[in-house]
């Protein structure tokens, strides 16, 4: 055992001697339901590896399939085999719920570029845990908001029931300000919404604020479409992707939804990254893609700065944030989740083309409601 | 006179409009081998089903050693002391024929709750199975996997299975099907000496084998009996003429 | 709650049991008449959304969707019957499982190499789109309508097949004895590609025609799976009648146990905690239906019995 | 054709040459694999009771794994946060015990097979396994929606819980456990199958009205099996829970219950040790064709059916010729 702690220990002074080789593991979901995410953000963080011409960062790819324990037992394998200094890519909260508190207690970076579950945002945090796109309730918080804004004032809510879509109505109801006329817990995995859509009708709210991410957001758009209830629909960015839209066509149209990015955001960096994305894909970029972008320049610029084997100067470094990211400004709050502004954004139609266009500003700035909770 | 073994009073049954069996009412004497005999589709089955537990009736009981069975379902009735054997054979086809006797050794010894002890280290148990089988003359062949034995075999490990238990009374359907001329003939002299251990019900197609084993036989058309009696009484009764052996023999 | 309400649920409820029968009957047939546990239905029914999808968008036609799909799902079918599972008749019951698990596999990853992983594109026809006024005022989308006719003919046309006709006298010879259909003379093995391609050709329907209000995706076709079984173990296996009166059941338990059952719970709860039991109630209902049943009927409402 | 009982002992000998290889070579991860393939087989040799000699086809049996696994979870939740389990009646303390926590998870799935069972056992065939699959659904649906330990984000365990004398954190060392326990359930299927019980057990499976003739309740028999097979998979899922450190609803998805089937009949149905090599060759294919392709599905498909349509009886079926018992 000691031999091999010896050269284990030889090796990383060699390592750390020679250019700063980071070890990079990212475990997504690349089959099954939901693979669209996982491949965008893989897409999206490769793509931002490729331009920055580095060949010091080394990425080892593996599919969870959703699956927590395939996760837990990929996340051991980078861990213990491939001897990674840095994690990232998990798509889904429970997932990462049961990969994060394990790596980072191993001393591992963690960098979120998707799932922000509230236990890791609060008591749970962690020094070496960063998250590059949201929290949770974020989403759910700006569309309350914008629901404000916008005038409404007594809004019908569902959700699936399992904790996301709990954290969902919750950060909503955190910022909306009217009346809520009924809140509606459906199945995981539901894709019939007529009886749900009965009783939107028979409710008398002025507006609908639904989260249902993947198909169930499909199957929901397009039945309300087609039920004739024509009251306003607002959703976070989830079920407006660029990858769900053009399943979901005309009846998407006009939905405003809430997002922390878009397309049409106007810096140099966001400009660039949408061209060179179509460039080397062929397709429009998500906001995955974009978070799978910002989580890879936000690595390469603390690679920069400091060496993975010193983990407080790393630490430091991802903390300082200093990379352009393409949401504009962007910053760590206490708790290591961003702080930033998120948009409504509304769906428009450009030629063949779903996509979306941003409104305006619907939460400037925002951190999030755990962030008291943290203690590090 | 000794009291029966085994009676039925006025036993019924019917599927849908059908009357399987209709009022029967027969019984098992001490040391006789009284016969059922029918035409096919005369309800013979249906009795044996409601003797042996697997039907319930929809009127009359069932005794067995002056106990009344009738609620009882098949397993109780086999501890009650009904050992039966089946017409098509019911065997754990992919067992060997030891394994099949040990099973019956297991029930009547009541020990299937013993999770742990292999039985065939059993020597109790392996002896009273063994017994069985070389009574019945399959000894040399209880390694042999039930699948593989021939129809005849077949019947007689059914009569084997049935001797582990040491019942108070035999329940037999056709145990000479599928015999041939020289296995019918030996079966028929193993049954001879089996009814000083216990009493047998038999139901039986080989009218050779009935008339030279029964004490006496009841005759069974259209779910009903229509006549009980000895071997000479049969024969000679019009009514069983006219309705079955006339006809069909 | 308003009786309009109630009656728009009602209407869901058999709207989504109808549409299960399209996939239930497929499957109670190929277990009737060849005792086959077919878990790659549910593949069929998403080959049927696929490929209703692809000729819409490239032909614009929903009824050439709807034929495109008949007639996908009828080939995938009948290949997977003349290359797979006629290999399978004799076998036991667990060997069938594994199969036809594997078929999903192989469907499903095989449609994602081939439309890539991001859902498809299907809507409604223009004319069938938007919603109707019925009478009391209850207004009601005209496409959900049209399914709920669509089922009723299916399920009447597969009474007429099964009742009246030649081929349904061999079905239901073929469910009795094996070998008393092959000694009349008819060709087993074509009897049950035709079979086979029938119950795909219905799951493949069902997948085109809840594609177009649904998500179509690879993995769409495996919940509906798990509930169309589940409706024909509550009517009873190998029973048309059954599978109907089951899907019905099963459909209008599920909608209305989604509705009802967290407003019961508001009574004695709080409503946040309500909603959230009663939801997850209401997601078990179905199964505590088909438990109920079957603790009761051990071979379901119309099973063959002993 | 090689006789059954080496190709148990030799199977067994692999499984523990694999792991002391990877401690050689240092490859921790393969022993990290290796573990989850012994769980899944200890998951499958408790199944491999009740299908295998008893007959039973049950799809629900994920229903006792997840049961294992979230007695583990909620034990172990409790002592890493420092609150008493409340019961109403009485409070329990949580622990990080191995021992304390097998017990539970023993004690908790076998009472859940026996009413399971109880219910189930008046079904048969096609009926029986889905009525199980009913009973697995709602506890998965129950577990999803109970918020008090995660619903569907599941429940992290920090820490793996603790083994009296052992380092549970070190790979090899939990293998070892997992691996003793593996064993143990095997034998303990041996002996069971040789018993009386056993030989009553498998004969209910071939003929239940042979075994009502020679005196004996083929219900109950079944229903004994039925819990003594819950109880080994409900540890199974203790020991998965504690793999990964993490339990989660999926541990009750009829999809796990499926693939316990599925492990079953690549090894061998009813065949000691036709779990084992169905779970070793079913983690390694998933790991190493999920390596070369993201399609990889579409292969281990193709390799599922090449088994069943010409290796009848599995892996096992194949090495002895002999086609083993029909469920």
């Amino acid at each position: 055992m000691k031999t091999i702690l010896a050269a284990a220990a030889t090796a990383a002074l060699l390592a750390s001697s020679a250019a700063a080789e980071v070890k990079v593991g990212m475990i997504t979901t690349l089959s099954g339901g939901g693979a669209g995410l996982g491949i965008d953000v893989r897409d999206g963080f490769m793509l931002a590896i490729k331009q920055s011409g580095r060949d010091d960062i080394e990425v080892v790819i593996e599919d969870d399939q959703r699956k927590p324990d395939i996760a837990v037992q990929l996340a051991d394998k980078m861990i213990q085999s491939e001897k990674v200094d840095v994690l990232t890519g998990i798509i889904w909260s429970n997932l990462a719920m049961a990969v994060v508190p394990a790596a980072t207690a191993q001393g591992k970076f963690y960098l979120s570029p998707n799932a922000g579950p509230s236990p890791l945002a609060g008591k749970g945090c962690h020094p070496n845990y960063f998250n590059v796109a949201w929290q949770n309730d974020n989403l759910h918080e700006a569309a309350g908001a914008y629901a404000n804004t916008a005038g409404y004032g007594n809004s019908f809510i569902l959700a699936p029931n399992y904790p996301a879509g709990t954290d969902a109505l919750t950060g909503y109801k955190r910022f909306f300000e009217g009346e809520i006329a009924n809140e509606l817990y459906t199945e995981l995995g539901q894709t019939d919404y007529a009886a749900e859509i009965a009783q939107i009708r028979a409710s008398g709210a002025d507006s609908v604020y639904f989260f249902l991410p993947g198909g169930m957001g499909i199957s929901f758009l397009k039945q309300y479409a087609d039920s004739g209830v024509d009251l306003p629909v607002v959703g976070p960015a989830f079920s407006f992707d660029q990858g769900i839209l053009q399943a979901v066509g005309a009846a998407a149209l006009g939905v405003v939804n809430t997002s922390q990015w878009n397309k049409d955001i106007d810096n140099p960096t966001n400009a660039a990254f949408v061209e060179s994305f179509q460039a080397e894909y062929g397709r429009l970029p998500s906001l995955y893609a974009s978070q799978g972008f910002d989580t890879a320049n936000l690595l390469i610029s603390a690679v920069d700065a400091a060496d993975v084997s010193d983990a407080d100067a790393f630490r430091e470094a991802l903390r300082a944030a200093n990379f352009a990211s393409t949401r504009g400004d962007f910053a760590f709050g206490p708790n290591h989740h961003p702080v930033q502004t998120i948009y409504a954004r509304e769906v428009v139609q450009e030629g063949e083309v779903f996509t979306n266009k941003t409104l305006g500003v619907a939460l400037e700035n925002h951190s999030d409601a755990y962030a008291a909770e943290c203690k590090m | 006179m000794s009291e029966p073994i085994l009676s039925t009073r006025g036993l019924s049954k019917s599927f849908g409009a059908l009357k399987a069996a209709s009022d029967i009412t027969l019984d098992l004497k001490p040391g006789e081998i009284h016969a059922v005999i029918g035409p096919n589709g005369a309800g013979k089955s249906t009795l044996i089903g409601l003797i042996s537990g697997t039907l319930a009736p929809d009127d009359g009981q069932v005794a067995l050693a002056g106990q009344d069975v009738t609620s009882l379902g098949p397993e109780d009735r086999a501890k009650a002391g009904l050992g039966r054997t089946f017409q098509i054979s019911a065997l754990a086809m992919e067992d060997t024929v030891l394994e099949n006797a040990l099973l019956g050794a297991v029930g009547a010894t009541r020990q299937a709750r013993r999770l742990f002890s292999p039985v065939q280290r059993d020597t109790a148990l392996t002896e009273r199975a063994m017994t069985a089988l070389t009574r019945v003359g399959l000894d040399k062949v209880k390694d042999t996997r039930c699948a593989e034995l021939s129809h005849g075999q077949r019947r007689q490990l059914e009569v084997a299975v049935a001797l582990t238990l040491a019942p108070k009374a035999f329940v037999m359907d056709e145990p000479m099907a599928g015999l041939g001329a020289e296995g019918s003939k030996t079966m028929t002299g193993f049954l001879d000496t089996l009814r000083a251990e216990a009493p047998i019900l038999l139901v039986e197609h080989d009218m050779d084998a009935v008339f030279a084993l029964a004490d006496r036989v009841s005759v069974m058309v259209y779910g009903k009996l229509i006549a009980t009696g000895t071997v000479d009484e049969i024969r000679a009764s019009r009514d069983v003429q006219d309705a079955y052996l006339g006809s069909d023999a | 709650m308003s009786t309009i309400l109630i009656f728009e649920q009602v209407l869901n409820g058999l709207q989504f049991g109808i549409m299960l029968f399209l996939m239930a009957a497929g499957l109670t047939l190929i277990f009737g008449v060849m005792g086959l546990i077919n878990l790659a239905h549910g593949s069929l029914y998403m080959v049927g959304a696929f490929a209703a999808a692809w000729v819409a968008g490239a032909t614009g036609s929903f009824v050439f969707a709807l034929i495109a799909a008949l007639a996908a799902a009828a080939a995938a079918g009948a290949l997977v019957e003349i290359v797979v599972i006629r290999r399978l008749y004799r076998a036991a019951h667990l060997d069938q499982v594994l199969a036809t698990f594997a078929l999903i596999l192989i469907f499903s990853e095989g449609t994602r190499w081939v439309f890539g992983s991001f859902p498809l594109f299907l809507d409604i026809p223009e004319t069938l789109s938007g919603p109707v006024t019925l009478p009391g005022g209850i207004e009601y989308p005209r496409y959900r309508l049209t399914l709920i006719g669509i089922g009723i003919a299916v399920a009447l046309g597969l009474w007429w097949l099964t009742a009246r006709t030649r081929i349904g006298i061999q079905i239901r010879a073929g469910e009795n004895d094996r070998e008393m259909i092959a000694a009349l003379g008819v060709d087993i093995s074509k009897l049950y590609t035709l079979v086979f391609a029938l119950g795909a050709a219905l799951a493949g329907l069902a997948g085109a025609l809840v594609g177009a209000i649904q998500s179509v995706q690879v993995g769409m076709g495996e919940p509906v799976l798990i509930l169309a079984f589940v409706v024909i173990v509550i009517g009873g296996i190998g029973s048309i009648r059954g599978a109907f009166i089951g899907a019905l059941l099963v459909g209008l338990t599920d909608t209305l146990g989604g509705i009802f059952l967290p407003e019961v719970f508001k009574l004695f709860m709080e409503t946040g905690a309500a909603t959230q039991t009663g939801s997850a109630l209401a997601s078990m209902a179905v199964y505590i239906l088909m438990s109920a049943v079957l603790i009761w009927r051990p071979t379901g409402l119309f099973g063959a019995r002993g | 054709m090689i006789a059954e009982r080496w190709i148990t002992l030799l199977t067994l000998a692999g499984f523990l040459a694999i792991p002391l290889w990877a401690l050689a070579v240092d490859e921790p991860f393969t022993i990290t694999l290796a573990t989850r393939a012994a769980i899944l087989a200890l998951a499958a040799v408790g199944l491999n009771i009740a299908l295998g000699i008893g007959g039973m086809v049950s799809l629900g049996h994920a229903a006792f794994f997840g049961l294992g696994g979230y007695a583990m979870g909620i034990l172990a939740f409790h002592a890493q946060s420092f609150q008493p389990l409340d019961l109403g009646l009485f409070t329990i303390e949580g622990t990080k015990s191995m021992p304390v926590i097998w017990l539970t998870a023993i004690a908790v799935s076998a009472l859940a097979a026996w009413l399971i069972g109880l219910l189930s056992l008046r079904t048969t065939g096609v009926y029986f396994i889905m009525i199980t699959l009913a009973f697995g659904q709602m506890f998965f649906y129950f577990a999803i929606s109970w918020g008090t330990y995660g619903g569907e984000d599941g429940l992290s365990i920090y820490v793996r819980n603790s083994f009296p004398g052992l380092n549970t954190l070190v790979p090899i060392q939990f293998f070892a456990i997992c691996f003793v326990a593996l064993c143990a359930a095997l034998f303990f299927q041996w002996r069971l199958r040789a018993s009386p019980f056993g030989l009553a057990l498998n004969a209910a499976r071939q003929s239940e009205a042979r075994v009502a003739t020679v005196g004996l309740s083929p219900k109950r028999l079944k229903l004994l099996a039925f819990v003594i097979s819950g109880a080994i998979t409900g540890l199974a899922g203790a020991l998965f829970a504690d793999l990964n450190r993490f339990v989660s609803p999926t541990m009750f998805s009829w999809q796990l219950s499926g693939e316990l089937i599925i492990l079953i009949i690549i090894g061998g149905v009813g065949r000691l040790a036709g779990p084992v090599i169905g779970a070793a060759l079913f983690v390694a294919l998933e790991h190493w064709l999920g390596g070369l392709t993201d399609f990889w599905h579409v292969w281990l498909g193709l390799i599922l059916l090449l088994i069943v349509l010409f290796a009848r009886g599995g892996i096992v079926g194949l090495l002895t010729g002999k086609a083993g018992p029909h469920v």
